[in-house]
């Protein structure tokens, strides 16, 4: 859409048909999981604070599948679609969900601090914005080991007007780190729209000072975000210095599970099968032949048996032994 | 007397106190709809967004404006929405708000209000679980209230929105939707006053917010055993109310102090080592100290359970006190 | 200089022969007396951290010059010449600076916490950027209390890389209050240059996304101060919105007194006599006709005499009881 | 023996641990120039500034920085010029660095160090002058260490480094310039262990940072009246040698706690009250503690002369607990 960008170091890699249809697997996989979440949370069999990314799933999905196994990925409090498209395991990521000692951090994080080091997932966290500094760092790091990762840091509008996101983007730059800060602009921070917390809608803008190649994209829709972030990360990886993406996309749930939702206008069932992520690409690579009904049916079909595995393997786990509690506090005690 | 809950007290509290002074004045995130939990619910309705202003998540900022408000004429109400992001504002509270008014010799005063919620139960995990308390504690020019009921919190808000200087009201999470009875006309809870919550001779045990319900639990397992304990709740932590304590302690020549924090470095030891010197020859026992082990807040619903203290551990403590192994346990 | 500027609301007043003397007349007083708070540093008469803003008295003079009383004013930690150039007596910030009684601040704030309520000064602070915020929040209690009031920040460029600066102007733009933001900036950050912050040169380049009214104006031209002050302060007077001012300006001393000061190149003799913004105006006056030599002479004269008033008046000052510790923590507490 | 001091041997420790380890840098405000104090003086020069990054003013995203390098596997050393403003870095250092390692269930590790200074007597006034340790010490997950002397600060900074940990550093600025004679080939000093510095019968002093000058100071004194006194430095916070401690208390019967924070809430009443948990039977006296007043520090010179603990205060303290009035005061 909008958005100054340098020249490309290269193009976003080729789009084939099997990629597509892993795209459409990676957002289905996301949506259902979490529409089992919303049912285990009003069953009180996942717990604490949920945030759900239904309807921004295009991001998390279009953005990782190009992403390599040891590319550092962080993430804040709507975590668990960054989480599956990284590659973290579906039953691992439920687990967690339900505190469970076969969670991705044994039951200790829990939604909001999701981490699986084996595939490149560093960190959410729930301080809004909180991660986008932690991220730099692992950039600095590669830089320093002289690799050629790319560190990746999923964040909202809200974080945007925090001010360790200005800091980093300071030093993202005067440093010429490669970090790509992708930003999930569904234009609402909790209760409160965007226009409540700036003047400045676009969050490509509020960078636009910062030598720093940033674009603005259609978030719902998974090719142009594949493509957009495809530039970017070609770009990163040759060590062209950080980038921006801002994705704008919509929220479909409340801020958290449980919420009454009353702040947010409801967007009517036809636009939102217009806007869904999900049905576009299904649409779209019906139409281009990249795939067909039966194959989409597979797919959903597919990602429904994965969670409800994923489900049963959670529910069948433990919940972590007390001792954990003192074992985990510092590195040098326990197990840890 | 009529039924209420903490958070209604809250929110009256606020209607009350804007109604009353045109000085008054909310800030924070999402206020004018209410916060997450609804505390400043209706105001915004009533007061508009100029009195009731929503801010974006710049907990720095929005701390630095309400000193500044406060320090010219208005009586800014802050809500930080979670204790833990506290640490984002601390800058501006510890190094301006709570010193301006001795490092300006007298001539700035900072009339503000910080509230915040703190506490674990909620499945919230490490970092929106925090009991910070004692950090403030430890900053001389801020005032702390810690209320554990719904006229307490109601008395205290009130309290503090009329001091002329900052002081941070640290609610509870898990009270504010407890049902409670409450008088008509309570009367006023001024900053600095213990309460004794229950009375008795054989120890006593002081008790931080949760922690008082808790200690209520214990006092009355113990007096099935036989066993009266005295239950202070200090309301206040700065300045906190010593002598409360102390008399007590001088008749029941024991004391447990609870609360929900890390017990490390929490505020428990602070009255630990005042008891102690001012009590010395008074205490038969150690003082015994209950608070959370020295761990961040886990996330799993039974590694939180047990991480959390409540009657149980108060309990054990008492009957440790009283050199009698715990029936039962 | 550079910058955008919306259409100012009026012009600043005009510029009359006494106006101009006074302006030298200020700079001439903030010069004298931090040249003798520099002896009285080495003589161990004045205390603590002692940051000189010799070379840059323009700023604080062509800003203060048009403020009313009751417009309140920040300072940073090098605020001596923002103090004197409000109003506030000599003879009460050298006492300060000594830490006595009749100090400003009773002697208990020092040189990077001056405060003189009485002539609007409402604060400075050794926490870099720390009353940007605080600033604004004064600026709100104008707005709410219908009163046309315009706060004034005063900060360096270092303070523009810390978050909460960022944090303010998103709010100030957002909420649309009468907040003039000035910036010294000197091209250093203690012992490091811009370049070693940020890769923005200008600070009115970091605000641009902001709808912010914003100049860069040559900060050693006491006249370009002032008359891009008056603009901006008509502006805010009649309600429209925050504004910043960029003052390009050169220290001249170390970052605080007794540094070594190995980080910054001198100036050549001859190049800071073109610069030093009193010398420019004693030429520019004697020229233009504003004044004479004789004038010119008068002043300093009258300045050096104030500042030895001041000297004697604090050495005779007693220094403050101890009690006053403790008197001062709360202000219901003691003579608070 | 040689002759240095305690700045320097912070200076050739880092030199020697970024000689040894490719993976440790230093990050921080004006590092590359040495800092205010010289603490980092020619590391620049020789490593480069790769290796030892000048930040600008931004405390909270340098310390995100440091936490995201030391998870991405180096071993990161950042400076906080003062510790007065770890206020704004303490989001990163509580919420992030301190409870990754448990969040993640064990897989994040974050081996960094935060360097930094506190403490008065410069007349820097009251926001370049406090004393926090004992929030630091609150907060599980992060080792904090206080180094006294020049061997303890090498040791200690050495051993943070190396720490899978977390460790902060905190440094006296008043300790930075005294000369000292240290061995050539100084033992290592670990992490959470203790060291008594002057033994004695009578009574024991626990003393933290510059206290440990004081507490010997009113040791000399006391012992001119014949009074022995043990004089202990943690100069570990957490983990807390606490053995140590009540090893000497069994055997003196009496103790004070001595550092320059604020009493109210410091460290010395988690020393206090842990002690008089783990050595009830064998206190003959209350615990005295010695810590500064509840007030911000003052500038003036005088105040801040009058306002800081230091070694009159100990004496006192120590004679308080031996029940004689003090000599002469
Ligand atoms: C520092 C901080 N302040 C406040 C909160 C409470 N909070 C949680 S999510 C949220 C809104 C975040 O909005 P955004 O960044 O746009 O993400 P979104 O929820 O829209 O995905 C807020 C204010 C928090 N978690 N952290
Ligand atoms: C938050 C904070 N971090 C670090 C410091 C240490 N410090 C004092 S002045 C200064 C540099 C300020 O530079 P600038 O804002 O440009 O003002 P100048 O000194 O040039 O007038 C620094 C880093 C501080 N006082 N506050
Ligand atoms: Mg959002
Ligand atoms: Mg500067």
């Amino acid at each position: 859409m909008s958005g100054r960008r340098q020249p490309p170091a290269g193009p976003a890699a080729e789009l084939d048909d099997g990629q597509a249809l892993a795209l459409l697997a990676t957002m289905r996989r996301i949506r259902l999981f979490e529409e089992r979440v919303a049912q285990l949370k009003r069953a009180d069999e996942v717990h604490g604070l949920i945030h759900l990314s239904i309807g921004q799933e295009a991001v998390a999905a279009g953005v990782c599948a190009q992403l390599r196994g040891d590319d550092p990925v962080y993430s804040g409090h709507r975590a668990h679609g960054h989480a599956i498209a990284k590659g973290a395991p579906l039953e691992r990521v439920m687990a967690e969900l339900m505190g469970r000692v076969d969670g991705l951090c044994s039951g200790l994080g829990g939604s909001m601090h999701l981490v699986d080091t084996e595939h490149g997932l560093l960190g959410a966290t729930g301080v809004v914005g909180g991660n986008v500094p932690i991220a730099l760092g692992s950039a600095l790091a590669a830089r320093l080991g002289d690799s050629d990762r790319v560190a990746v840091v999923f964040f909202g509008d809200g974080a945007v007007q925090a001010g360790h996101f200005n800091e980093s983007v300071n030093l993202a730059t005067l440093w010429g780190l490669s970090l790509i800060l992708v930003c999930e602009n569904n234009g609402f921070a909790e209760f409160t729209p965007r226009s409540a917390h700036t003047n400045i809608e676009r969050v490509s803008d509020v960078v636009a000072p910062y030598d720093l190649t940033r674009e603005t994209v259609d978030g719902n829709d998974v090719l142009a975000v594949r493509e957009a972030f495809g530039h970017l990360l070609a770009a990163a990886r040759a060590g062209r210095g950080p980038m921006l993406l801002e994705c704008l996309t919509h929220r479909v749930r409340g801020h958290y599970e449980g919420d009454p939702a009353r702040y947010r206008e409801a967007l009517a069932e036809e636009d939102w099968r217009e806007r869904d992520p999900i049905l576009r690409l299904e649409r779209h690579g019906v139409a281009a032949g990249w795939f067909d009904g039966d194959a989409v049916a597979a797919v959903e079909r597919d990602a429904g048996e994965a969670v409800s595995e994923a489900v049963r393997f959670a529910r069948q786990s433990p919940f972590p032994p007390a001792e954990l509690i003192a074992e985990l506090v510092y590195a040098d005690r326990g197990r840890g | 007397m009529r039924e209420t809950t903490y958070l209604k007290e809250i929110n009256a509290t606020l209607f009350e106190a804007m109604r009353g002074d045109p000085r008054v004045l909310v800030i924070g995130e999402d206020v004018a709809e209410g916060g997450p939990y609804t505390a400043t619910a209706g105001l915004a309705e009533e007061f508009g967004t100029d009195r009731i202003r929503n801010t974006p998540i710049s907990e720095a900022a929005i701390c630095g404006v309400a000193i500044g408000a406060a320090q010219s004429g208005l009586r800014p109400v802050l809500e930080i929405m979670f204790i833990d992001f506290i640490t984002l504002a601390l800058d501006q509270l510890v190094n301006a708000a709570a010193k301006a008014h001795s490092m300006s010799g007298g001539q700035l005063r900072v009339p503000m209000v910080l509230r915040t919620q703190g506490g674990a139960g909620q499945r919230g995990a490490a970092q929106h679980s925090q009991s910070l308390e004692s950090w403030l504690a430890h900053v001389p020019g801020l005032k702390v209230v810690m209320p554990s009921r719904a006229v307490d919190v109601a008395g205290l808000l009130s309290s503090a929105i009329a001091d002329p200087n900052p002081v941070v009201v640290i609610e509870s999470k898990t009270l504010y939707f407890r049902r409670e009875r409450v008088p008509d006309e309570p009367e006023p809870v001024p900053i600095g006053r213990a309460r004794t919550v229950r009375e008795g001779g054989d120890v006593t045990i002081v008790a931080l917010s949760r922690l008082v319900g808790e200690a209520l639990a214990a006092a009355d397992r113990l007096a099935a055993e036989g066993i009266e304990a005295e239950v202070i709740d200090p309301r206040t932590l700065v300045p906190l109310d010593l002598e409360a304590v102390v008399e007590s302690v001088r008749r029941t020549n024991r004391l447990v102090v609870a609360h929900e924090a890390v017990a490390h470095g929490g505020f428990g030891a602070e009255i630990a080592a005042r008891v102690q010197a001012a009590a010395f020859d008074h205490l038969d026992a150690p003082i015994e100290r209950v608070g959370a082990p020295f761990a961040p807040v886990p996330f799993s619903p039974p590694l939180e359970d047990a991480y959390l203290p409540g009657s149980e551990d108060v309990y054990v403590a008492a009957r440790t006190t009283l050199g009698r192994p715990a029936a039962g346990s």
